[in-house]
């Protein structure tokens, strides 16, 4: 602990000096870059002592508030989610600085660098608090952190809406986080977490706790229809903030759900599982199908969060599953799969943002359908952004599939439990996987192709230039642990399993038995991760044998006869996802505007456009009808008071005949 | 292990033989006499030996495409127990890797397509992603029902166990779906091996292509790397096809590979034979004709759920 | 003695500040005033005076928390009062100063009265005090928030009459001994009271005192009155006053929970509280005057005190940390606003813009009270409110707890989409950051600070007056 | 002494009505100054015999109520110049009958509070509870700001005249009551004639509906 409370403190000091040197001295963010890297380093290292086997640990302090001791603890769960902050969020202050090291626009740069600094110990805070009061309190300065960051841009009015909309979202969140806990505590009379375990919760206390949870946490991991505030926020805020928000904010949405499925161990019910897993699908279908139709690269990005979220929860679900039905192997697989996916999330979406952010530097444009050809201009960008985009498809050998591979093989042992044991249907989720991974593969196949290859469809792409080390070294960076993460499958899944069993609520002991069964295929498929760039080396090797002193021309297109290509003529993102749209008609949620000699496509978001904004509307529209009671005349509102004063007295009456009252 | 790796070679060697049988199916249905069987042969000699042209916008991900969609294709191989008893590799769930891995070659595939820069790959590259994303459903619901009739999570298990037909121990409350599976795995390996009716290899009209527009720039040692890796697909497709209605765990190793042998060869006449009575799907009812398999095979989960 | 200096300490520095013509001479004695009272209000909490005159003035942990509320929050007015420059002429502001230290001297005679026809008298006397501090010379619009300030206030003030005419009578039916109206004597021999006429005592009370309080629809006079007063007033108006008419409904609800009555007089404060949290809900979406956007959060918090006490348990200990905590949020917030009036000149919403950037210590200053008032860990509003939620579930109130969270809900949006248009963004005119004086800032800043300490850390001896007090409603006081 | 105290009980009833049916505002004012001064010969006669203590109370009251607070609403009228109708917004008839209603409620009512008979003079409670009703009645029905403050005179009466049972029992309770009357005096008053005269030239209260969401 003393590791990781130290490295947040010279995260901390990095803030600081971030906010206070602002303007006075050019290495302020130099600064702040070197103490966030040294802080995450220290607080990695202290997370990976955890996961290496050092027994957990707590510490806990009096607080002289309502509710006991503020206590502390990094266990194997908290430790995986720790992990990937610190890598992140490492990554991210690198990449902020550089990032806004070309704003001139404003003066605030140091505030936001400390406010990046704030969000990252909040995090880290959050996912380490054992007591209701320390974690809603980091819970609430990391919400509030990534508000003041979405709105750095805050003299436009869009990022203002989007920033009011994510603000109401995360507010509603955490009060029905505060009924969770005070219901909670109330009843175990603590705040502690491990009291609140011990409490004895009777009857259907422990599903509407669940219920509370899944809303609360639910709003901050964005799942359907959870999600509306995301797609708005993410893309609003600086890149290195949406890489913070997309990639480790919305998990500790995540970390929360299964914190609290912890700590109901007896009580988990089976519709738990099964809500959460059709959450998931659904956020998952309908996040990927979203995707496809943004225009914009980082709303893209953001909706492509929401698939993933839908990804992990249905980890989580069928890891519920398991615990309802008994099937502690299925537990173990489904909660190391959510883990794991949660991280491998951090890690590849945080590198695409960058991809996007380096984009927008270098074009001044994230409008995909005005991109093309960036691959020459920008190669080490484009190399990472490919990279990430394999990784988020879940292609092997990288890091993603090993996350989706591990969800696999729970959901098909599943349907391998002896008959008649209803978790057999969560089978279903792998033909849900299967088709929400092939449309991940149609997204990023536009977004690669249409971005970064062909020629470049305006101005904005054909002055682009590779952008600087500062945005290019977080990439590498994180690219290559997908890379690594992927080829050496042993590392990531034993990153997640022993939060996945400590979830399941076993012993480290019989950990090492359940899923021995997935454990044992590792290091076959190690070897096989091994294979795929072996042959492709071999293969690519070969062909350079036979092309040597061989005639290699260059020409123009084949465009089938037709004269040659030209910019205008190429494929657009729109088209190339027409047919999978026109399949999804429905729920694509795609506004088509036709107008002589224009021909455009609005996506917007189904529940925020079409049931979230009518109903505030609705509520407007009762409150002005209200409103008119405050008229400002003055009899009536000494009628007001008369007519309280005589249903007091019914009132009165209708009690007086109780006991008690002499005649 | 011997014959594993044995079977392994026979069938990268006779893969290029399947295009040449349904080609020449094709022509006798048609009376015609069609090229010659062992025609790929003799292409990918002559590319190989070629040198090659590369469109001005291409880039490095062109030269690329052809390179990895072979390896992905070769790896997966490695998954598969063509021998009938276990594959080389072989892992619980390396039925996902063996998709998967596929995926990834499609995903180079489609790049190195939107590389050209022209509409045309484009156009074949968006077609190609659409009809994935209705095959693998289907494929991984086909994977389900395997999974649990066999009570294993691995192609070595589903392909090569002894809970298959014809095999003492076998329900024959399994026939059943076995049967949908085996129909909608034939669906699925035409949709992943571009076939009528869901594509046409052999149309001249480029407007109307899948997967042959896509590799229209490609050239030289790239394009014969491409129809190799094209055939050899067929061949895994088709093994497993085989693997599904011919439970050969319990054969002699030469026998189980002159199965094999013999059925890819039957598989490759039945895809002549359905090319040339049928015609191609248009592009807008593809979807439905996947969907139909994968509904069979949800119909196999549901039996073998029951 | 020292309870009676703690009244005439004001009230003759009131008469002081009268005097001088000029206002440095006014403002020193308020000053001056305001310490020496605090500073009297330490002795007392430190000494615990016993009972004076004949048992009607008294000091126990309830009277002596809404006192150090008072004290606190004059003196934090009464410094800020220092840099506030009046609207309208200069002689306007004569009696100012006189005021506010008259209303001091009101408000603790309310707080240390153990004699409710003494109490009546106190809290009517804040009203008269208050009363020309709200009239702003030459601003018709001022006059209408005084004038339909005194009706409906008044006209509750004499129901408050009634009902302690009432409470008098239950004791004179009861036939129980001990000296009439005295709050000891009323609670040692509560269960002879006569339980009719409590209730009807209580019901009254509750009514009268209500209105004064804010409780909806008694609140009509309230954002008329808080919207057009000068700053510091509606800061005072809020902070102090309103919970002085909060002392005085405890007190009634302490009598009638010693008459064994709590089981009717719960279900009113409920019920006002509830439907106090729904009207400000409805007033505060899409409000365009910010002031009186305050006003109606003023109401939002009333209620949820009135919940909370009526809830009992745990529920009574947050209602009364609550008290303490949303006063001094919402005052810091009025006080911000007079700022921002000062700047704008403008009291709608859509006129301002880019506080933060405009004015950078009230901006930043005024976004974090927004947070305080709304609940935001770790300030003393969270923590009360978790208190009180923590006691509503476990005294089976879910309903109302799920309602409140839901209307808080809304206010916050409504609050929000106001607030944060108004901190965030351009400034209009491009103007640079305007210099703000310590003298603007300096209260509302400590009072931030104790804000914020507080939610992180409460004192022994705080900890054990607000469990005290709370034990004195018959709630429990602590941990959840 | 009885029958004096009830004659005088009855006589606040009819200056009730009499009020309720005021038509102009001198006569109101000139009803309640009546009310007030049957007020303070009321503690004369209760409680058998005038005490030291019930003759202060009753000049104060006579004064104050009697005299003071009347005189100075007419003054006030005569300052501002006041039209002298006065327009009750549900017609002098429906007023009336209203003022019936709460004659009957509040005899109901009484008949139903539980008082020991050393308290309970027969009309003293009810009368005290109808005359609240009808101050409630002219606050709420009658516009001008005057007539308001009629009305809460008429108010404050009624709940002074229930005090007077008390005076006995409970000391200085009713001294208390007299306080709302200087509260009244001071304050409404002053701002109705000095300032709401100046500032809407008439004291209207309907036009003191300027402030409303």
């Amino acid at each position: 602990m003393t590791l990781l409370f130290s490295g947040l403190f010279l995260i901390g000091l990095g803030a600081l000096a971030a906010w206070l040197l602002e303007g006075r001295s050019r290495a302020s963010g130099a600064l702040f870059q070197v103490l966030a890297v040294a802080g995450c380093a220290l607080g990695g290292g202290a997370a990976v002592r955890v996961l290496l086997g050092t027994p957990a640990v707590q510490i806990r302090y009096h607080a002289q508030v309502l509710g006991g001791d503020w206590v502390w603890g990094l266990d194997a769960l908290s430790a995986a989610f720790a992990l990937a902050v610190f890598v992140v969020g490492a990554a991210a202050a690198v990449f902020g600085v550089a990032y806004l090291a070309a704003e001139t626009r404003h003066r605030r740069v140091g505030a936001s660098h400390a406010f990046v600094g704030l969000l990252i110990v909040a995090m880290a805070l959050v996912v380490t608090a054992r007591a209701a009061i320390p974690f809603l309190i980091a819970w609430e300065a990391m919400a509030l952190s990534a508000y003041f960051l979405v709105v750095f841009d805050d003299t436009q009015a869009g990022v203002r809406r989007a920033g009011l909309i994510y603000l109401v979202a995360t507010h509603t969140g955490t009060l029905a986080l505060l009924a969770l806990f005070a219901l909670w505590g109330g009843r175990s009379g603590s705040f502690e977490f491990d009291r609140m375990m011990a409490a004895d919760l009777s009857g259907a206390l422990p599903s509407v706790l669940f219920g509370l949870a899944l809303v609360g946490f639910g709003v901050k991991a964005g799942f359907v229809p959870l999600h509306f505030w995301l797609p708005e926020a993410h893309p609003a805020a600086p890149t290195h903030v949406s890489a913070l928000m997309s990639g480790l904010m919305i998990k500790t949405g995540v970390y929360g759900l299964l914190r609290v499925i912890t700590m109901l161990p007896g009580a988990v019910a089976p519709w738990w599982g099964w809500t959460l897993l059709l959450l998931g699908l659904a956020s998952g279908v309908l996040g990927v199908l979203w995707a496809m139709v943004q225009h914009d690269l980082k709303r893209l990005l953001a909706y492509h969060s929401i698939e993933n979220i839908g990804i992990i929860l249905m980890g989580v679900g069928l890891g519920t599953l398991g615990m309802a039905y008994g099937r502690p192997p299925l537990a173990v697989l489904g909660f190391s799969a959510a883990v794991l996916h949660s991280v491998n999330h951090a890690l590849f979406k945080s590198l695409l943002f960058f991809g996007a952010g380096a984009v927008a530097r270098a074009t001044g444009t994230r409008e995909i359908e005005r991109l093309g050809g960036l691959a020459r201009r920008m190669p080490v960008t484009w190399i990472a952004f490919l990279i990430g985009s394999a990784a988020i498809v879940g292609l092997p050998p990288l890091n993603g599939f090993v996350g989706e591979w591990l969800l696999y093989n729970g959901l098909f042992s599943s349907a391998l439990s002896p008959a008649a044991t209803p978790v057999r249907f969560a089978v279903w989720g792998a033909a849900g996987l299967a088709l929400i991974g092939a449309l991940a593969l149609a997204c990023f196949a536009k977004v690669g192709g249409v971005v970064f290859l062909g020629h470049p469809r305006s101005p904005h792409g054909r002055e682009a230039r590779e952008v600087g080390p500062g945005f290019l070294a977080p990439m590498i960076a994180l690219a290559i642990l997908c890379v690594v993460m992927g080829l050496f499958p042993y590392a990531a899944v034993g990153l997640a399993w022993p939060a996945g069993a400590l979830v399941a609520g076993l012993s480290p002991g019989s950990a090492a038995q359940i899923g021995f069964h997935a454990i044992l295929g590792l290091r076959a498929l190690w070897l096989f991760t091994l294979a795929i760039p072996a042959v492709a080396v071999l293969l690519w090797v070969l062909r350079a044998l036979l092309l040597r002193r061989r005639a290699v021309a260059r020409g123009p297109t084949w465009a089938c006869g037709y004269a040659a290509t030209t910019p205008r003529m190429q494929y657009t993102g729109s088209s190339f996802v027409a047919p999978l749209v026109a399949a999804y008609r429905g729920v694509v949620g795609l506004e088509v505007r036709r107008a002589p000699g224009s021909f455009t496509t609005e996506p917007i978001d189904r529940v925020l456009e079409h049931v979230l904004l009518p109903a505030w509307r609705a509520v407007l529209d009762v409150s002005a009808r209200v409103r008119t009671l405050q008229h400002g005349r003055l009899n009536l509102y000494l009628v007001y008071m008369l007519v309280t004063l005589l249903a007091l007295l019914v009132w009165l009456y209708a009690a007086g005949t109780g006991a008690g009252i002499r005649p | 292990m011997s014959s594993a790796l044995a079977s392994l070679a026979v069938v990268l060697l006779v893969a290029p033989v399947l295009p040449g049988l349904i080609a020449r199916t094709k022509a006798i249905l048609t009376g015609r006499r069609g090229q010659p069987v062992l025609q790929l042969y003799s292409d990918l000699g002559r590319l190989l030996r070629k040198g090659a042209v590369y469109g001005t916008a291409t880039t490095w991900m062109f030269a690329l495409a052809p390179v990895v969609v072979l390896a992905t294709v070769l790896c997966a191989a490695l998954l598969l127990p063509l021998d009938g008893r276990a594959a080389l590799i072989r892992f619980s769930g390396d039925a996902v890797a063996f998709a998967y891995v596929l995926a990834l070659g499609r995903m180079a595939l489609v790049l190195g397509a939107m590389d050209t820069g022209s509409s045309f790959e484009a156009m074949g590259a968006s077609r190609e992603a659409t009809v994935a994303s209705f095959a693998e459903p289907a494929l991984f619901l086909a994977l389900v029902v395997l999974a649990v009739l066999t009570q294993s999570l691995s192609l070595s298990g589903m392909l090569g166990s002894r809970l298959v037909p014809g095999v003492e121990g076998f329900r024959m409350a399994a026939a059943a779906p076995f049967a949908l599976v085996a129909v909608t795995l034939f669906i699925v390996l035409l949709a992943e091996t571009a076939r009528v009716p869901v594509d046409d290899p052999a149309t001249h009209l480029e407007l109307t292509m899948i997967h042959e527009v896509m590799i229209l720039d490609h050239s030289g040692p790239d394009l014969a790397f491409l129809l190799y890796a094209g055939a050899v697909k067929l061949a895994l497709f088709g093994s497993i096809l085989v693997g599904v209605v011919v439970p050969r765990a319990s054969l002699a190793p030469w026998l189980a590979l002159g199965l094999l042998v013999g059925g890819l060869v039957v598989v490759a006449v039945l895809i002549g034979v359905i090319e040339s009575v049928t015609a191609r799907l248009r592009l807008t009812r593809v979807p439905q004709l996947l969907v139909a398999a994968a509904t069979l095979a949800a119909l196999g989960v549901i039996l073998v759920l029951r | 003695m020292l309870l009676v200096a703690l009244i005439l300490a004001p009230a003759l520095a009131a008469l002081g500040a009268a005097l001088p013509a000029r206002r440095a001479g006014r403002l020193a004695w308020l000053l001056a005033g305001t310490a020496l009272h605090a500073a009297l209000l330490v002795a007392t909490w430190v000494t615990g005076p016993a009972a004076a005159a004949g048992g009607w003035l008294a000091f126990d942990p309830l009277g002596g928390l809404v006192l150090s509320l008072v004290s606190v929050l004059t003196v934090g007015v009464a410094t800020y009062t220092v840099g506030f420059v009046r609207p309208g002429d200069p002689r306007a502001g004569r009696a100012f100063e006189s005021c506010l230290l008259a209303f001091l001297a009101a408000a603790s005679l309310v707080a240390v009265s153990h004699h409710l026809g003494l109490l009546w008298v106190g809290i009517e006397a804040t009203t008269l005090a208050t009363a020309p501090l709200i009239y702003q010379r030459d601003d018709p619009h001022s006059l209408e928030a005084v004038w339909k300030y005194l009706v409906v206030c008044s006209v509750g003030i004499a129901l408050a009459l009634l009902g302690t005419f009432f409470l008098a009578t239950a004791q004179v039916v009861g036939g129980v001994a001990g000296r009439p109206l005295v709050l000891d004597d009323l609670m040692r021999h509560g269960a002879g009271l006569h339980k009719a006429w409590v209730r009807a005592a209580f019901l009254f009370l509750a009514v009268g005192f209500g209105t004064k309080m804010g409780l909806a629809p008694l609140h009509t006079w309230l954002p008329d009155a808080h919207g057009e007063a000068p700053a510091p007033v509606s800061a005072l108006l809020s902070g102090a006053l309103l919970n002085c008419a909060f002392l005085g409904v405890l007190r009634a609800f302490q009598v009638a929970n010693a008459a064994g009555e709590a089981d009717f007089a719960r279900p009113v404060l409920l019920g006002l509280g509830l439907l106090s949290l729904v009207v400000a809900a409805v007033f505060v979406v899409r409000q365009d005057n910010y002031k009186r956007l305050l006003a109606y959060s003023s109401v939002e918090h009333m209620g949820i005190l009135a919940l909370g006490s009526g809830m009992g348990g745990l529920a009574i200990y947050g209602s009364l940390l609550h008290m303490l905590g949303s006063s001094i949020a919402k005052a810091v917030l009025f006080l911000l606003a007079g700022n921002i009036v000062a700047a704008y000149g403008s009291k709608l919403v859509q006129d301002v813009q880019g506080v933060v950037r405009r004015l950078p210590v009230s901006g930043v200053l005024f976004l974090l009270a927004f947070l305080a008032i709304t609940g935001s860990p770790p300030f003393v509003p969270f923590m009360s409110e978790l208190a009180i939620l923590t006691g509503a579930f476990r005294s089976g109130h879910a309903v109302l707890a799920v309602a409140m969270l839901a209307l808080q809900a809304v206010v916050f949006i409504g609050m929000g989409s106001a607030f944060l248009g108004m901190s965030l963004g351009a400034s209009p005119e491009r103007g640079p950051p305007i210099r703000e004086r310590a003298w603007q800032v300096a209260a509302p800043a400590v009072l931030m600070t104790v804000l914020l300490v507080l939610g992180l850390h409460i004192p022994a001896p705080l900890q054990r007056a607000l469990a005290a007090a709370a034990g004195s409603l018959g709630g429990v006081g602590g941990g959840p | 002494m009885t029958q004096i105290s009830d004659f005088l009980l009855l006589a606040i009833v009819l200056v009730n009505f009499a009020l309720l049916g005021a038509t102009r505002l001198s006569t109101m004012i000139r009803a309640v100054a009546v009310q007030g001064g049957l007020l303070g010969l009321l503690p004369l006669v209760l409680h058998g015999g005038p005490s030291l203590h019930a003759v202060g109370l009753a000049v104060g009251t006579v004064a104050i109520k009697g005299v003071i607070l009347p005189r100075f609403l007419t003054w006030a009228i005569r300052e501002a110049a006041l039209r002298r109708e006065v327009e009750p917004r549900i017609g002098f008839v429906g007023s009336l009958l209203l003022g019936v209603v709460a004659m009957a409620v509040a005899f109901a009512v009484a008949a139903r509070l539980p008082l020991p008979p050393e308290l309970a003079r027969p009309l003293l409670v009810p009368v005290a509870l109808a005359t609240v009703m009808v101050g409630f009645l002219i606050l709420t029905t009658r516009a001008k700001a005057v007539t308001q403050v009629v009305g809460y005179l008429a108010l404050e009466n009624g709940i002074y005249l229930f005090g007077l049972t008390l005076t006995e029992q409970v000391p200085f309770l009713v001294e208390i009551g007299v306080l709302l009357d200087v509260f009244v005096g001071v304050f409404i008053m002053g701002i109705v004639v000095f300032h709401i005269n100046r500032a809407f030239d008439s004291l209207d209260a309907e036009q003191l509906a300027q402030l409303k969401d």
